[in-house]
């Protein structure tokens, strides 16, 4: 019962502290600004506040985390309770301190690593598009392919060869992320580049690179946007799919995916444990959805 | 009609062209992986001798590029080869396997894609209610769980108390009814994965038409809220929303490893990992084309669909 | 003879949402409609006419909503009426007609069965009686092959045919009222005609009321028995056709009236080497060819109007001159020299020299680049500007097409007017400091009098910096207006040039008599003249 | 964190290198109150077993078996010269006795007459050295090669005696001829079929389908009266521990084998099952490559070994299930376990003065770990890192990918996780990974006294002599041994009430020592 209180709880607090935002944010933002913040609806702001919670949690975690990150700090599995608010894991390592040290690294690895694969998709998307012809048949052919082999299993195959170090799971990651946001860049991109603009840039003599960045990028923010939502939740999952197979983040860096996977086999008993770290990856992908519907939602300009 | 067998034919060669890469991309990768049939086989009490002599045997001696012709000249005569760390025919090692894979996916499809489009359906009618944000949230929540974890979640809820089995068992004697009961779980934990992508594109598609000249017309026309969004919008979103059922339904085929796992399901992702770690090459090479295939025909039917559905392609002027 | 009134509009208020702020649309108009009658709404976009159609069904779009005022449709108030009740009133008794029917009907059914759709639902009759009636209403709209026409799918049907089908499913349920928002405007001229000939003819026939919203003054004249001028959500006049167009009152009616006086001087006779000379040129997509055999000129500081329906191949002819489309055979010249084919083997300068402005000011400006860009990119790519110059360059442009340039420097496209936009255009080819402006229908799209506005700033410009226009328009007013000299295009074909106003003082082919003739009047009986003089011209032997 | 995708389990392939049975009085931990009185054995039902491994490469040739799916499934089908006992004692099987000459050279072995395979004839002389024989010669792939390479001739005598000469004195011969690998298969022409089910053992297979499962029914002319209870059995490949679990909670299948401990203490409270625990040879180690920096200074080593909280880890890792180690292979249950060796206990300071011995103030180390070294290395790795950092080691824990974990990182890394399922002898175990020139001598380790030892303990038969020679070389190993074991794991398994075991479970291996089939029955 106290589980589901201070769940309940949590969220109300995130709640109030959106409102709170966004009532702050429509009286302090510029002006020219304030129309933004006007029409942000309540799902928004809630979102925003766990964000920017997570942001702060995961900047400031030596600061708030009560112990070291590997630190073993008393027997393991102890309950909920003083000193150990969150009880403790099977090493007995603080879940509270490891939650925190979590939201640094899991999300910032989902970050680079989503921000890698948005780079290379959408510039090698765009660039099929925009340029078209033979270039574009063999990158969406050789994308078309890779897109075939199961993600799981080529990640699998790619951490075996190269090894299992941070960077080259986050290399492995956005490289297969990277086909997704190639295809949804390259069918965004088809639609833009038949607009007047392009076609007056092309005339004026712009190049490949400044139609992509300056004329094509901006405009294709949007859908690239709401799939970097959904992507950037899928790295958690992968990483999690992937330290099922013993190839995850190493220890003893604590990342939720690997917490999940490793206190899993608590929930066939009741035991909620491993719905902390879960719980942590799932308010976070409501979250960062929340906020990019509402994006989405701003740019489409489609009315309620 | 003659424009759709023309894209099929085109798509179909195409496919094949993809199959290729993906057979060379693999062939590559697993040429690279450290370590080699041999030394699987014959384990750490090789001695130089028997590791050479069984490479003799298996034809590992030849240089790469040699391997893969003989591959893909078998592969082209139809013959996919031996297994040569199971010493079975690899038509013989798939086969059954292929079948429960395939059973497993259209059976959480069965589940997953009307329950999805309903969910899209009724939350695009009733956009920004409480019903549309609270099963974007929750299916927000479900896929953002890992699917072990879901998996683990429906175990103690719905075999710890006896409903159904926590493992698959299938035989080749179990009937159509027992197979679907014993599947149950495993096809719910692949609904719940797959169901909030599926919704939330169905969404999309809806109300991106919604500000539509034509839905308006349909509005203007004293249509139902109901009627406007089934009639008038939905054949509109055929597309889009065909193309991520196809997406989701490869990824059912393809993308089960972990469920497979949980729930004892001997389905193909299960053994294509177990080839790769007894590096058994044609077999890997096998599934991956296996895989490629469904993703390659998925897509051409989700085309074919798309096409057929849209009357601008079907009836030219 | 006293007319039974059918809807009564009084006071009406309409707000519109922005973020979470209401502003008024439509700012209390009362509004009168007895049975039979067809009443015109006039007025700029922008003045509320089609916010006020609708209401008149009782219907807001999303974002907006009534927020004063009664609405009675023949006894019933729309605006308190439950939605349900309304719902069936829809498509029964009101019907609409949408200004761009290929859009408004759904790709995804043909056309009988979304035909069929209003009376089966609202069970006004039998699914097979309404396709037999839909057959009637089909050969009444004088659309061809009735019989089989309800069974193609809107993208296999002419605009103007679609648009006459889309008035015989208004007509449907034999609704009280109809709605026309804009119905012709989409249409070629030539087309138009036929059109307005159909529903004028069909609301007359049925006896149904109409209000037929427009902002073509010479089309409504033709349609309405009275006409109301509206003005950014208010009123502006009510009175009958004749009257109205004879002795408007107010000035903004006047000015309306006035726009079309527009006409810029005669310009001295056309003398040296042409800027552009288009010499034999043929062009095509795939194994079409889209042009002919093409050759005209233009000089500096004159005006070339190329002329024809769409499909005729005015844009092509500027697709080829830009380097789009390169030409199968001919050359382009530029002052006296060949340029190459395709834009890119074209030099930087080349490029330069050849600016183009484009119909839709919403595609032709990316959307997410500041006035800033979009103005100083051509500068500085091209003149090498940079830092204090190219802001001094920018800002010299921006005053020039009469923006202020601290209020505008920095804004988003999405924050200008469509008149303004259109500057924007024309802004960015300047930058170039071009000797060719190509403006492909860079006027339909807008209002009459921002139109006008823009027509005036070109002709200044072409003035001030010695600029050859090439000017691409389905609109022969805007010919009149600013046009030198006239290419008539007719599938692919130039079948007659020559100056202005040899050619529309005594047009040498039918095709061209057909385009003049067709241009609406202001006259009230302009419509039915037309149509009895062609009728007896079909007729001679 | 304790499952594998792979299809393997703890008892990966490493099981083919580390073939054994435990020369052991094995203990039997019932948990309190569940002693039960054992009734008399009833014939009848189906068992139905699930394993943590099981791969689509399992098959019949007993050269390659690794995993514990086939392991207990060749046990179920076969019978073995000799077999080790519950209790750790060697009793005869195919072979009713033997007999060694005074140098422990030549061995004689009778063979029990009346044993009939599956498919009909009777096991004779020949079937036993082709058994054997197929593990021999220059063209044997065998895992067994090993074990069978001193033998310099095996001859009949008779369809009832065999004659095996060795090229040394080797007291242990018997207990060798219990390894798994070393089953008797009937002879065809010389040699046996390795493809073939056929075996003389209490069941034959009906059905089997690699990585998957295998049904067996009891094999109607078995010889031994008194044992193999069931009239079926059923295996079954679960290598996701929390399915594993659940498939027991349920009753989907009567035994599991490997538990997850972490959550062992809350099944046990299911009153429908019960938790069985026995604690024999196999254990986890940290192996060191001591031929290079740091690892060749000894006193590195015993720095190493000084830091780490060995206590902490049996509680953590083994959740208690298991033993303290003491850097010494041999286990306490072993007969000539040497118990008064002094402690390698956790101390920093000591860790430390070690390390100025070598002339260093800190050491920064990487340690290698994959789970499919050991389960629970990952975990054990961080928990060692944690505790050497206060005497200034840092330990990088490099975690590897379980898929080639041993061809890749094992004895290719200087440092790294592994475990043995230990050997029935202390001359076998040593033999096989201690010493100088053994092929997985994991440590590269090179002592000229412990190689003396081994030699003279192999062949002396006098008792007394062994025991002084082995506590010796345990002295050595633990003090300067490239290998770091910090703990002794039991097997833990999770049997339904409806199966009775006997008192005394057995400890060499899982599952009874792979009996639980013959041994078992339904209460």
């Amino acid at each position: 019962m106290t589980v589901v209180l201070s769940i309940l709880v949590a969220l109300g607090i995130f709640f109030v502290v959106g409102l709170a935002s966004r009532a702050g944010l429509r009286s302090l933002a510029p002006a020219h600004h304030k129309p933004t913040y006007r029409d942000m609806p309540l799902t928004a702001s809630f979102g925003l506040a766990v964000i920017v919670f997570y942001i702060a949690v995961a900047i400031l975690a030596p600061v708030v985390a009560p112990y070291g990150e590997g630190e073993v700090t008393g027997a393991q599995f102890l309950p909920w309770g003083a000193p150990n608010y969150l009880g403790t894991d099977k090493l007995g390592r603080d879940m509270l301190t490891r939650l925190i040290y979590g939201a640094r690294n899991t999300v910032g690895i989902a970050f680079v690593t989503t921000a890698l694969a948005f780079m290379v998709g959408s510039f090698l998307g765009i660039w099929a598009a925009l340029v078209g012809g033979w270039l574009d048949q063999w990158l969406s052919r050789f994308v078309d392919a890779l897109m075939a082999i199961p993600a799981l299993i080529f990640s699998l195959l790619l951490l075996t060869i190269f090894g299992t170090s941070v960077l080259t799971l986050v290399l492995v990651i956005a490289a297969v992320d990277s086909t997704r946001v190639y295809r949804l860049a390259r069918s965004v991109a088809q639609g833009i580049v038949m607009m007047d603009y392009i076609e007056a840039a092309r005339l004026r003599g712009e190049g490949a690179w400044r139609l992509i960045r300056r004329e094509i990028l901006p405009n294709a923010m949007a859908p690239l946007v709401a799939e970097f939502g959904l992507r950037f939740c899928f790295v958690f999952l992968a990483i999690s799919a992937l330290s099922f197979l013993g190839l995850g983040i190493k220890p003893p860096t604590a990342d939720w995916g690997s917490m999940v996977r490793e206190n899993a086999t608590l929930i066939t008993f009741g035991d909620v444990t491993p719905l902390l770290p879960a719980g942590a990856i799932a308010l976070l992908t409501v979250a960062v959805n929340f906020v990019v519907d509402w994006q989405l939602h701003r740019a489409s300009g489609l009315k309620e | 009609m003659t424009e759709i067998w023309r894209m099929i034919s085109q798509r179909l060669l195409l496919g094949v062209l993809t199959l290729f890469i993906i057979s060379v991309v693999i062939f590559g990768a697993t040429e690279l992986l450290p370590g080699d049939l041999a030394r699987e086989l014959l384990g750490q009490s090789a001695t130089p001798e028997t590791l050479a002599a069984l490479r003799e045997q298996l034809g590992l001696n030849e240089s790469a590029p040699v391997r893969y012709w003989n591959w893909l000249t078998g592969v082209m005569q139809g013959d996919f080869g031996m297994s040569m760390a199971t010493k079975m025919p690899i038509s013989e090692l798939v086969g059954t396997r292929l079948g429960n894979t395939l059973f497993l996916a259209f059976y959480a499809a069965a589940l997953a894609v009307p329950f999805s489009l309903l969910l899209g359906v009724l939350a695009a009618l009733w956009r920004n209610s409480i019903f549309d944000r609270a099963s974007n949230a929750l299916a927000l929540t479900a896929i953002s769980f890992p699917e072990f974890f879901v998996a683990y979640i429906l175990i103690l809820w719905l075999s710890q108390s006896g409903l159904f089995p926590s493992m698959v068992r299938i035989t080749d004697t179990t009937s159509m009814g027992e197979r679907l009961y014993m599947a149950f779980l495993p096809a719910l934990t692949l609904t719940l994965v797959v169901t909030a992508h599926m919704m939330r594109m169905t969404r999309a598609a809806i109300i991106n038409l919604l500000a539509s000249p034509y839905i308006e017309m349909a509005r203007l026309k004293g249509m139902s809220p109901m009627r406007v969004v089934l009639r008038h919008a939905v054949p509109n979103a055929l597309s889009p929303i065909i193309n991520v059922v196809a997406l989701n339904l490869a990824y059912l085929i393809t993308g089960v490893v972990v469920v497979e796992v949980v729930f004892v399901y001997p389905g193909l992702g299960q053994l294509m990992i177990d080839a790769v770690s007894n590096r058994d090459i044609a077999v890997v090479q096998a599934i991956a084309l296996i895989f490629a295939a469904a993703y390659v025909l998925l897509n051409l039917l989700a085309d074919v669909l798309s096409t057929i559905t849209n009357p601008r392609l079907m009836h030219r002027k | 003879m006293e007319k039974k009134t059918l809807l009564t509009i009084k006071d009406l208020q309409l707000e519109g949402r922005s973020g979470n702020a209401w502003h008024p649309i439509i700012k209390g108009v009362d509004l009168t409609l007895h049975k039979g009658e067809v009443l015109g709404l006039i007025g700029e976009s922008g003045a509320g006419k089609s916010t006020l159609g609708l209401a008149a069904m009782g219907f807001a779009r999303d974002g907006c909503r009534i927020s004063g005022g009664t609405i009675d449709f023949d006894g019933i108030d729309l605006r308190t009426a439950p939605e349900s009740l309304r719902r069936g009133l829809r498509g029964k008794r009101i019907a609409y007609v949408a200004q761009s029917a290929a859009a408004s009907f759904n790709p995804a059914h043909r056309l009988i069965n979304q035909y069929c759709e209003s009376p089966v639902v609202h069970g006004v009759m039998a699914r097979e009686k309404a396709e037999a009636d839909a057959v009637e209403l089909y050969g009444r709209m004088r659309l061809p092959n009735p019989d089989e026409i309800g069974f193609r799918y809107p993208h296999q049907v002419s605009g103007g045919q679609l648009q006459r089908a889309m008035t015989a499913m208004a007509m449907a349920c034999r609704p009280d009222l109809i709605i026309f928002d804009e119905p012709t405007t989409a249409l070629d001229v030539t087309t138009q005609i036929e059109v307005l000939a159909a529903i004028r003819d069909i609301v007359r026939q049925f006896g149904t009321a109409a209000i037929y919203i427009t902002h073509d003054l010479a089309v409504v004249a033709q349609m309405a028995d009275r006409i109301k001028v509206l003005l950014r959500g208010d009123e502006v006049e009510d009175a009958d056709t004749r009257s109205m167009l004879t002795a408007p009152r107010e000035e903004y009616t006047k000015s309306l009236w006035a726009v079309r006086s527009f006409a810029r001087a005669e310009q001295p006779t056309a003398t040296g080497t042409p800027v552009v000379s288009v010499r034999s040129v043929t062009a095509g997509y795939g194994a079409l060819d889209v042009l002919k055999d093409v050759s005209f000129d233009i000089h500096a500081r004159r005006t070339v109007a190329v002329v024809g329906e769409s499909g005729s191949g005015k844009s092509t002819t500027a697709r080829v001159i830009t380097g789009l489309l390169p030409q199968r055979n001919g050359q382009v010249l530029f002052n006296g020299n060949p340029l190459p084919p395709s834009f890119k083997a074209r030099s930087r300068n080349e490029l330069r020299q050849c600016q183009m402005i484009y119909q839709m000011a919403d595609t032709a400006l990316n959307p997410k680049l500041r006035l800033r860009e979009l103005i100083g990119r051509p500068a500085e790519m091209y003149l090498g500007l940079k830092g204090k110059a190219l802001e001094a360059r920018i800002r010299d442009l921006l005053a020039l097409i009469e923006l202020e340039p601290d209020r505008y420097i920095d804004r988003l496209p999405s924050e200008l007017s469509g008149g303004q936009k259109q500057r924007i255009g024309i802004a960015r080819a300047l930058a170039a400091e071009p000797q060719l402006i190509i403006c492909d229908e860079v006027t339909s799209a807008l209002d009459q009098i921002v139109q006008e506005g823009i027509l005036k700033l070109l002709d200044r410009l072409q003035g001030e910096l010695n600029l050859a226009y090439m000017f691409i328009t389905h609109d022969l007013a805007t010919v009149k207006s600013i046009a030198d000299e006239v290419v008539v295009m007719q599938q692919g074909v130039v079948v007659e040039r020559g100056p202005k106003a040899a050619i529309f003082a005594d047009p040498k082919e039918d095709y061209t008599n057909l385009l003049l003739s067709s241009v609406p009047e202001m006259d009230p009986d302009w419509l039915n003249r037309l149509l009895v003089k062609r009728s007896a011209k079909a007729q001679e032997p | 964190m304790t499952n594998h995708l792979i299809g393997q389990g703890g008892m990966t392939r490493r099981g083919i290198l580390k073939s054994g049975a435990a020369f052991t009085a094995a203990g039997l931990i019932l948990p309190a109150g569940m002693a039960m009185a054992q009734a008399e054995p009833v014939r009848g039902g189906t068992l139905r077993i699930g394993f943590n491994s099981g791969s689509t490469v399992d098959n019949y040739d007993p050269g390659v078996w690794d995993t514990n799916f086939v392991q207990v499934f060749a046990q179920a089908r076969h019978n073995y010269l000799t077999e080790i006992a519950a209790d750790g004692s060697l009793v005869g099987e195919v072979a009713e006795s033997w007999e060694a000459s005074p140098d422990a050279t030549t061995w004689t072995l009778t063979i029990r007459q009346g044993i009939t395979f599956h498919s009909g004839g009777t096991v004779t002389a020949d079937d036993v050295i082709a058994s054997i024989n197929y593990h021999r010669g220059p063209d044997s792939t065998s895992a067994a090669k090993p074990i069978v390479d001193p033998i310099v001739e095996i001859t009949s005598d008779g369809p009832n005696t065999v004659i095996v000469t060795l090229n040394g004195g080797n007291a242990d011969f018997p207990f060798l001829m219990s390894d798994y690998h070393l089953p008797i298969m009937p002879a065809r022409e010389g040699t046996i079929d390795p493809t073939s089910s056929d075996g003389c053992g209490p069941y034959q297979v009906d059905d089997f389908e690699p990585g998957i499962s295998a049904t067996l029914s009891r094999h109607s002319g078995y010889w031994k009266t008194d044992r193999a209870h069931f009239d079926g059995l059923l295996l079954l490949a679960i290598p996701d521990p929390v399915a594993r679990q659940n498939a027991l909670l349920t009753g989907e299948v009567d035994v599991i084998n490997q538990l997850d401990l972490t959550t062992v203490s809350l099944m046990d409270r299911n009153p429908s099952i019960r938790v069985i625990s026995v604690t024999g040879n196999q254990h986890f180690c940290f192996p060191m490559d001591t031929r290079a920096g740091p690892f060749n200074d000894n006193n590195v080593r015993l720095a190493l070994k000084h830091a780490l909280d060995r206590q902490e880890m049996v509680d953590k890792i083994l959740d208690g299930y298991g033993t303290v180690g003491n850097d010494n292979p041999i286990g306490p249950t072993q007969k000539y376990y040497a118990d008064d060796l002094p402690v390698n206990s956790y101390d920093p300071d000591k860790a430390k003065f070690y390390l100025n011995e070598a002339g260093l103030t800190s050491l920064d180390v990487s340690l290698w770990v994959a789970e499919a070294g050991f389960t629970g290395a990952t975990d054990s790795g961080s928990l060692y890192a944690e505790r050497a950092a206060a005497a200034d080691i840092n330990i990088t824990v490099e975690r590897a990918p379980n898929d080639g974990y041993w061809s890749n990182v094992w004895m290719a890394k200087p440092w790294a996780a592994s475990y043995w399922g230990g050997r029935a002898t202390c001359d076998w175990m040593f033999s096989t990974a201690y010493a100088s020139g053994a092929p997985w001598n994991e440590s590269y380790w090179e002592n000229e006294r412990f190689n003396t030892l081994l030699l003279q303990g192999r062949s002396e038969l006098d008792e007394a002599i062994r025991g002084e020679v082995y506590h010796e070389m345990q002295t050595i190993v633990s003090k300067e041994g490239g290998t770091v074991i910090p703990m002794f794991a039991s097997f833990v398994m999770g049997v339904s009430n409806a199966v009775a075991t006997p008192d005394v479970v057995g400890a060499n291996w899982d599952l009874d020592g792979f009996r639980c089939v013959e041994r078992w029955w339904f209460a």
